[in-house]
């Protein structure tokens, strides 16, 4: 069974200009154990996936349709009380910017203690323990002594870990990671990112891993699902979707990251800008973009097509064909 | 609960049972008393609230006749000089005896230099004290006046003043207190218990009074409620029992009240408008006031019978006269004035040349009875009848020193003869020309010889009908002259609450709680 | 294509020796005297010396504090250099060439409350390169074009437009004051890929039609690659390594470019089970003794705790400051502990 | 922290020279104090001799540090309508004032906290909505309308408390309070009502803008991704965090209260130092009008130091940075 | 307290605020988010059209008053203390009644409250001018310049508002000679309420200016070494005044309850020209004589006049605060 099963999830803003759609029929699951990485350009509703999941979009936006599954039961119907239930003890959290994510005035000790007596029945000096316990999981040397101190008195990188330890806290089964390095440093980035492997690994926690950047998502994750304008329109093995991706999108994503290894006179380029969720054109949300667009493509809206081990939405797909 | 705390909660009630129980006036006044010192300022409000815990050497009766208080008897010694012949067995509050000294120190501390209440005994050149009981005053001069002069001349106990280096008035440039500022120690009816200024003054009865109490009352607690709204609130609801001010406009809605009692008259006080009679005015023109014409005019511009009945509700007596018929020296033709007439005063304005007359008006706000109002409507009567009038309206103590030195173009005065309750007073002080004791109010500086022959006649003339005559003429020279304008006695309106059974009212508007009884 | 660059680099467009600059961040007088603390220098960039090649890249790179955008911040003028000597060669004009800069943060860069025509007419009307209103308009909607926008654009108001295309207005700008040299400052950091891609190569070929010689500062090795003609790295106020890019990459020497090769997630090739190379970046206002880079150094000695490394050239052009690539006369650093 | 201490008490002397020469000036613009004292019939000479005896002949700088020395003792000279000790004078009204300050800041805090909460959390809603609107209104009604207004509902039409005054009041040594007998406690209500008011909404606006701003944090977020219930975010995470400016302005502005009292006191003629005040400026009493200005300063300056130091003491962040 | 918090990445409902590109500026405003915020609110559109109303009746009434409060010759007792026409013995044309000095009450509404909105104004630019060159230059040049300024700031914070305004109304009102202290005592009340209302201003202005000053767009034209004054000037003010203009709102409604407060306690405005608050201190004795709308309408306007005022300012602080949308 998944961990986490979305289905058909479409998330809704009203405004005052009418209602926008930001995030539009998505589908996706996690199994157990597993990475899967969430990419996309800014605004393409990566994060908005993450917050629909556990029940934090920001008012007035809504879920308007689909469903939301975590360990086949399902939580979209919730109410807000119900939710507060499973955030942290099923489903952890790891924010973009650890410098904001804990709240200044209180001793990263006492936000694990309230974190984990929250969820689970434990004792304040068990609780403590164990949050001394968590500090030394996540690599913060002389733990006993740091669990008094307060975020301030941390360095970037060491305040990411601290946020693990708060989302490993209750031992959820799913953790939902939003753009977890993009605040620190490249040298420490990679620490942050394999901590998160191992540990997950040996809890057994399935991640969403909410990036824009590919190569973190290659490095980390297992799975890979490339968003679009609030759409899902690539998902797969992530070796598979580096390697040969289906969707001309993720084509020329792939084309314009700089190599490493050898150098290109000229990057390849996707010409314009992803549309504003107010302006998304009709048809396949990609089409003003695409090479390769077709007159279909600019009046009907693909499925999700299968292309080998991965799944792409593309006319150019269509009966498994490219 | 702590000892502490349960004996300070039982003072608390002991308190509150005490004022709750005993027969207490609440006054509420329109404003506070300076001082505790009735010779720290020469405010007659003052003097006369602390009349309450001093006492003179003579008093007013209940007729606004001269009797013996401190004093029983008096004879003249000579033209010159007076002997007063003591009570015996008067005690101060604090157990001292009274004896001549007392009236020595006391006569001494209000002459001195320092001493605004100094021209208060223009005459008084100096005491001597024959024995423990009688004691003689030497004057200038014959001077008629002298017991009314007395009347507002309060006795201190002379070791008291001693004792607290009180002998001098108090000296604010001194920069030290004076004992007598914040505590009292006379004679008189009441005694102070205590005194928060601006907030409350308490007095209570003083039982070794010499005198046959008439009144019934245990305390007073004198509240000064400045703002009128608030005060009728506070009496309407009961807080305060008796005021002295009530305010002209609200009258109707007291007298309307269950269980309020007004008492309204005119009062004594004569409110007038004078004139800068300097050559030139403040801004260097020369001066339009000196033209009977412009002063005439003036005097018809204003409609005295439409101020009676708007500004003051009825309440005052509109009058062409400087004094009010109660006061020696009065004549009824002095009170003519005549009929309100725009066109005749711009007639006259054109007459003299000065259409469009531009000057200031300075006003008081705080003095006298609904003063502001009075002001405004004058000044817009005058700008219909072709005058350019500004009015400077300001508390008495802003705008004293522009009308004492000549600043003022036109200004408001009141004078009611008090404490001397004679015509004299007002000849004396305003119209005399200005040098040494005389015309310390004439502030237009204006000189008229004849009248000054008069007044100067007048006040060596011990024959009192003889005097009256003399001082009623020169009341109508200077009538006929316009030296001052004079436009009504204002209002008095006191209110009081079915808690208060019978006050004594008198034109001088002067509080005599002595003879007040509150209701069983 | 490499004695192309030589023949450039033998006249270089800026030449910098030994350029210092540091910043006096010590805690007020009252402070110092009653908690006894000294004063405190952040020595931002410490003794650097670099050429930028005529019509080439040079690109300066390293972790947030290394000083690379002091350096950035120098070479433009906004900052005056404490010591050391820093000489633009002459331009076209036979006057020394002046260096015009493009931001990171597309958001910030432009004056929200003015038109994008103004943004752009600026160093015009600052400079006085055109007169007359319809020669500005003319200039304006020409450098519109160059940058791949259409005059009507200039109507607009910044908060218009998208991060790559204020982006491209920042660069129109930039080069409305005809600068022959660039100061580019992380220009891409804050765009998404895709349109990163768009900038680097408007950036490529405007250095191919116009002649520009590009300051090149980024963190991102592979923007580097692809954008510089030689590349610096800076560690903590100091260059660690200088060398070609193709030498760079094909012979990384210093241990500090190997960790950050090693860290960059690369989507071709990623090494997913990679050691943890743990540490974190020292305080530059208390860089450690000897190397700076000794205490996250896997081949750090005694020496390099106490000595601080000068730089040696290599004969392939490169120039390191590292005890062992000089104790191993050129061999990487890597190569030549595991030898 | 020691430095911080030190560099705001010179902060403080440095403003308390300041407004003691503005004090000190109010005598030099004034005027003559020599023309205020002297009564009509004092000669030339005699106002001579009184200026030379009141050190008016010394020079500027003598007379500011003569000024200067007798304020630090508490001699502010004598006041020309009471002819008493200016200082005896303010300290016989103090206990009054700070009673009704008091109180005042009480009512508002217990009224303005809730009320804050209330319309942050419901933003939208109809109540919230309502009281940010009487909020408005509460700001805008001159404090004195709103004392009339007071005493014309209260004491005239419907008689339920007195309209002047302070009532009964008992003594400790120099402190008087009028909180132990039943006509001064019922003689507070209206006076610290229409204080407060204004008072109340400030700190309800406060709140009210302090809670949303905290509420928008990512830590609060973070802090509902982790599973801890609502009321705990609010009551624990986000009002101990707006807690800190609304406790800072309010001591701050207990002195604006004390100065602002004036014209409640005018109002309810209550015997406080603002009355008295009032009544020198009206009667052009300049040693009282430079007393008050001192005095208060000196309280404004005295809780704005206390208020800065003790936010070092409290605020972790600020504690190590400085 | 420096806030750092950032907000999070923009949600579409941020994204979809900017205008559409396509149209031309009045278009513009009319779909921008300000016009919309403000149209989404019917109490703040009543507000503004109520407080326009008030606006331009007070300033027309010259044209249509029965009277001109202000001319002495106008007033007649005659006419004192008649009632609202409504009233049994109301008499036209005083619509709301007459005073005691039979100055019609309607027509000393609207002039006096003339007085107050200009002196509300005048306050207002005078601090802005005051509070953004001090503010500007401390901001910008920080320093000496920026030390002295902000101590100066200090003293004057550390005088209550309402005390430094009745120093500076009483004490240079007596500076003055009678024959201008009429005419300059709007002068005064306006001099007392900038004197510690600048501050406010510079405040804001230095705070927001020395951020404008390391942003970008800044460093820009200092490459370009456009001069100081002109980057002051041409970039960074045109940036700083948005908090600016919601704080010169608000204070508009301040200063006016400045003038009346200071009015009301006798040390603003003459009765013979009254401002709202003089008029609310005369009709203030006649609360309880029965002729209450000599004070009840004053009170009403005043009111109404800070309450349409600061629920303007209210909605443009929402409204401008990006931190809000």
């Amino acid at each position: 069974m998944n961990v986490l099963e979305v289905r058909d999830l479409r998330v809704e803003f009203p405004t005052h200009r009418g209602v926008l759609t930001a995030l539009d029929n998505v589908s996706l699951s996690i199994r157990p154990g597993e990475i899967l990485g969430v990419v996309g350009e800014s605004g393409a509703g990566k994060s908005m996936t993450g917050l629909a999941v556990q029940g934090l979009l920001e008012p007035p936006g809504r879920i308007a349709s689909g469903s939301v599954t975590l360990n086949g039961r399902r939580i979209d119907t919730l109410s807000d009380r119900e939710m507060t239930r499973i955030r942290g003890r099923e489903i952890g959290a790891i924010f973009q910017d650890p410098l904001t994510s804990l709240n200044p005035l209180f001793t990263v000790g006492a936000q694990l203690v309230e974190t984990i007596r929250q969820h689970l029945p434990m004792s304040a000096s068990a609780a403590r323990a164990r949050a001394v316990e968590l500090l030394a999981e996540v690599g913060i040397p002389a733990p006993s002594e740091r669990v008094d101190h307060y975020p301030h008195q941390f360095s970037g990188g060491m305040r990411q870990r601290v946020v693990i330890a708060l989302a490993l806290a209750a031992r959820p089964s799913l953790i939902i990671a939003d753009e977890p390095t993009t605040a620190l440093d490249v040298s420490i980035q990679a620490q942050i990112t394999a901590l998160l492997r191992r540990l997950c690994a040996e809890h057994g926690s399935a991640v969403m891993l909410v990036t824009h950047d590919m190569g973190v998502i290659a490095e980390t994750a297992d799975r890979v699902a490339v968003m679009y304008a609030g759409r899902l329109i690539e998902i797969g093995e992530v070796a598979q979707v580096t390697r040969d991706p289906q969707h001309p999108y993720t084509q020329g994503l792939m084309g314009s990251i700089p190599a490493l290894g050898a150098r290109v006179p000229r990057l390849e380029q996707i010409d314009g800008s992803m549309p504003r969720l107010n302006a998304i054109p009709p048809g396949c949300a990609f089409n003003p973009r695409c090479p390769q667009a077709g007159p279909r493509c600019r009046r009907e809206r693909p499925e999700l097509f299968t292309a080998g081990a991965e799944k792409a939405a593309c006319w150019l797909l269509e009966g498994g064909t490219a | 609960m702590k000892p502490i705390q349960a004996g300070l909660l039982a003072t608390a009630a002991l308190m509150t049972a005490v004022s709750a129980q005993a027969e207490t006036l609440r006054w509420g006044s329109a404003r506070d008393i300076y001082s505790l010192d009735p010779y720290s300022y020469g405010d007659s409000y003052t003097i006369a609230f602390m009349n309450h815990v001093y006492e003179a050497l003579v008093r007013y009766d209940e007729n606004l006749e001269i009797e013996g208080a401190l004093a029983t008897e008096w004879e003249t010694v000579s033209p010159s000089v007076w002997r007063f012949h003591l009570r015996e067995g008067v005690k101060f509050q604090d157990g001292a005896e009274f004896t001549a000294d007392d009236v020595i120190a006391s006569l001494t501390r209000v002459s001195d230099p320092a001493s605004p209440l100094k021209g208060n005994l223009p005459a008084y050149k100096s005491a001597t004290k024959v024995d423990d009981y009688t004691v003689d005053i030497e004057l200038t001069g014959p001077y008629p006046l002298l017991l009314n002069d007395l009347t507002n001349i309060l006795i201190f106990d002379a070791g008291w003043l001693k004792d607290n280096n009180a002998e001098k008035p108090s000296d604010a440039a001194a920069g030290v207190e004076n004992y007598a500022t914040n505590n009292a120690n006379g004679t008189g009816p009441f005694s102070v218990e205590s005194r928060t200024p601006d907030a409350k003054t308490v007095l209570v009865r003083n039982d070794g009074w010499w005198d046959e109490p008439r009144h019934n009352i245990d305390r007073i607690e004198f509240t000064p409620i400045t703002s009128a709204p608030t005060r009728v609130a506070a009496l309407l609801s009961g807080e305060i029992n008796f005021t002295e001010e009530a305010p002209v406009q609200d009258l109707e809605r007291l007298a309307a009240a269950p269980g309020v009692t007004l008492m309204e008259t005119p009062s004594l006080r004569t409110i007038m408008f004078g004139f800068n009679r300097k050559p030139k005015l403040e801004d260097g023109r020369d001066n339009p006031f000196n033209d009977l014409r412009v002063r005439q005019a003036f005097d018809v511009a204003i409609d005295r019978d439409l101020l009676a009945k708007r500004v003051f509700r009825g309440k005052s007596r509109a009058s062409g006269s400087m004094v009010a018929p109660e006061i020696p020296g009065y004549a009824e033709a002095l009170d003519a004035y005549p009929a309100a007439d725009p066109e005749k005063a711009r007639a006259l304005l054109a007459e003299a040349g000065h259409e469009g007359l531009e000057f200031s008006l300075v006003c008081t706000n705080d003095a006298y009875v609904n003063d502001e109002e009075l002001c405004r409507a004058v000044v817009s009567m005058l700008s219909r009848a072709g005058f350019n009038p500004t009015l400077d309206s300001a508390p008495q103590a802003l705008q004293t020193p522009k009308r004492a030195g000549g600043k003022a173009d036109v200004y408001i005065i009141g004078w009611a003869t008090l404490p001397m309750m004679d015509a004299y007073s007002l000849l004396q002080q305003i119209i005399h020309t200005k040098s040494e004791i005389w015309g310390v109010f004439n502030w237009g500086e204006w000189s008229y010889p004849e009248i000054d022959k008069l007044i100067e006649q007048a006040s060596t003339e011990m024959d009192r009908d003889k005097r009256l005559a003399l001082e009623t003429e020169a009341l109508q020279m200077a009538k006929d002259e316009l030296v001052m304008l004079p436009l009504y006695q204002q209002p008095m309106a006191w209110a009081m609450s079915e808690e208060v059974e019978s006050v004594m009212q008198k034109p001088d508007n002067k509080a005599r709680h002595w003879l007040t009884r509150l209701a069983e | 294509m490499s004695a192309d660059i030589k023949d450039r680099a033998a006249a270089p467009a800026l030449k910098v020796r030994g350029l210092c600059k540091s910043f006096d961040v010590s805690a007020p007088w009252l402070n110092r005297v009653i908690e006894r603390r000294e004063r405190q220098i952040l020595r931002a960039v410490d003794d650097i010396d670099f050429d930028v090649p005529r019509g080439g890249c040079l690109s300066l790179v390293g972790e947030s504090g290394c000083g690379k955008s002091t350096v950035a911040r120098i070479v433009t003028g906004l900052h005056r250099p404490e010591r050391g000597e820093m000489r633009f060669a002459p331009g076209k004009s036979g006057q020394p060439m002046t260096a015009q800069m493009i931001f990171q943060d597309p958001y910030a860069s432009l004056n929200a409350r003015w038109k994008v025509f103004d943004v752009i007419a600026e160093p015009l009307r600052e400079l006085k390169l055109r007169s007359g209103k319809q020669a500005i308009r003319d200039r304006v909607n020409e450098l519109l074009e160059v940058v791949g926008l259409s005059p009507a654009d200039g109507a607009k108001y910044p908060h218009e437009f998208s991060g790559g295309q204020r982006q491209r207005i920042s660069i129109a700008r930039a080069l409305a004051s005809e600068p022959e040299f660039l100061v580019c400052d992380e220009p891409t950091s804050a765009l998404d890929v895709s349109v990163q891609a768009q900038i680097l190569n408007l950036m490529r070929s405007l250095q191919d039609e116009l002649g520009l010689t590009y300051l090149f500062i980024s963190h991102d090795l592979s923007v580097v690659r692809h954008m510089s003609d030689r590349i610096a790295v800076m560690y903590l106020g100091r260059i660690v390594e200088e060398a070609p890019t193709e030498v760079l990459f094909a012979r990384t020497r210093h241990p500090y470019t190997q960790l950050l090769l090693d860290t960059i997630p690369d989507v071709r090739n990623p090494h997913r089970d990679r050691p943890l190379r743990g540490g974190e970046v020292p305080s530059p206002l208390n860089p450690p003794s000897g190397c700076s880079f000794h205490p996250r150094c896997p081949f750090a000695d005694d020496r390099c705790k106490q000595e601080k490394p000068g730089l040696i050239s290599c004969d392939d052009g490169a120039v390191v400051a590292c005890h062992r690539v000089e104790e191993s006369g050129g061999i990487p650093a890597g190569e030549a502990v595991n030898a | 922290m020691l430095v911080f201490i030190l560099k705001r008490l010179v902060n403080a002397v440095f403003v308390m020279m300041a407004v003691a020469f503005l004090a000190f000036a109010i005598f030099q613009v004034a005027g003559d104090p020599v023309e205020m004292l002297a009564n009509e019939q004092m000669s030339q000479v005699d106002r001579d001799a009184l200026r030379d005896r009141m050190g008016l002949n010394d020079p500027m700088p003598v007379q500011f540090m003569r000024f200067v020395g007798n304020a630090m003792q508490g001699d502010f000279g004598m006041s020309y309508r009471n002819n008493q000790d200016v200082i005896g004078l303010i300290a016989e009204r103090f206990p009054a004032t700070m009673e009704l300050v008091l109180v005042a800041t009480l009512i508002s805090l217990v009224v303005g906290i809730p009320l804050g909460i209330l319309t942050a959390i419901g933003r939208g809603r109809w109540y919230a909505e309502g009281l940010q609107f009487l909020s408005i209104i509460g700001v805008s009604l001159p404090s004195f309308v709103v004392g009339i207004m007071l005493i014309l509902v209260f004491s005239v039409i419907l008689g339920w408390s007195p309209s002047f005054g302070r009532g009964e009041v008992v003594d400790f040594g120099w402190w008087s309070t009028g909180l132990l007998t039943p006509s001064g406690r019922a003689a507070l209500v209206l006076p610290a009502i229409s204080l407060s008011l204004y008072q109340i909404t400030l700190i309800m606006r406060l709140v009210r803008a302090e809670m949303l701003e905290v509420l928008r944090t990512d830590f609060i977020k973070f802090a509902r991704a982790r599973g801890i219930p609502r009321h705990r975010i609010w009551f624990r995470h986000a009002l101990r965090n707006c807690l800190m400016p609304v406790v800072t302005m309010t001591a701050m502005n207990v002195g604006a209260l004390i100065a602002f009292a004036l014209i409640t006191e005018t109002v309810f003629q209550w015997p406080g130092m603002g009355m008295l005040f009032i009544q020198a400026v009206t009667f052009l009493d300049f040693p009282v009008m430079a007393a008050y200005l001192v005095i208060i300063s000196f309280i404004f300056v005295v809780l704005n130091t206390m208020v800065d130091i003790s936010y070092a003491i409290i605020d972790p962040r600020l504690r190590s940075a400085r | 307290m420096s806030r750092q918090y950032q907000t999070p990445a923009m949600t579409p409902a941020a994204d979809a605020r900017t205008p559409s590109q396509e149209t031309g500026r009045r278009v513009k405003w009319r779909e921008s988010e300000i016009y919309r915020s403000f149209r989404r609110r019917p109490a703040t559109v009543a507000a503004s059209v109520l407080l326009l109303f008030l606006v331009v009746t007070a300033f027309l009434s010259p044209l249509y008053v029965p009277q001109n409060p202000y001319d002495p010759a106008q007033l007649d007792l005659l006419n004192a203390e008649i009632p609202p026409i409504w009233q049994a013995d109301g008499q036209w044309p005083f619509i709301l009644g007459t005073d005691s000095q039979g100055r019609d009450v309607l027509s000393a509404i609207l002039y006096g409250s003339r007085v107050s909105i200009v002196i509300g104004i005048a306050a207002v630019a005078l601090s802005l001018v005051v509070g953004i060159t001090f503010g500007l230059l401390a901001g910008f040049y920080g320093g000496v310049i920026d030390t002295l300024l902000m101590r100066l700031g200090d003293v004057l914070l550390s005088i209550p508002t309402i005390l430094v305004a009745i120093l500076v109304s009483s004490l240079v009102r007596q500076a003055l000679p009678a024959s201008l202290r009429d005419v300059g005592a709007a002068g005064v009340l306006v001099l007392a309420i900038v004197l510690s209302s600048w501050v406010q201003y510079a405040r804001t202005v230095r705070a927001q200016a020395s951020v404008e000053r390391e942003k970008e767009y800044v460093l820009a034209a200092r490459v370009l070494h456009v001069p100081g004054r002109r980057i002051m000037l041409g970039h960074i003010l045109p940036n700083t005044l948005t908090p600016i203009f919601v704080a010169a709102t608000l204070n508009f409604g301040m200063a006016i309850l400045t003038e009346a407060t200071l009015s009301f306690l006798g040390i603003g405005m003459p009765p013979g020209q009254p401002s709202l608050g003089t008029l609310i201190r005369l009709g203030n004795d006649y609360l309880f004589s029965g002729s209450w709308w000599i004070v009840v309408f004053p009170v009403m306007q005043l009111s109404l006049l800070v309450v349409t005022v600061n629920m303007i300012g209210d909605w443009l602080r929402d409204a401008l605060n990006p931190k809000l949308r």
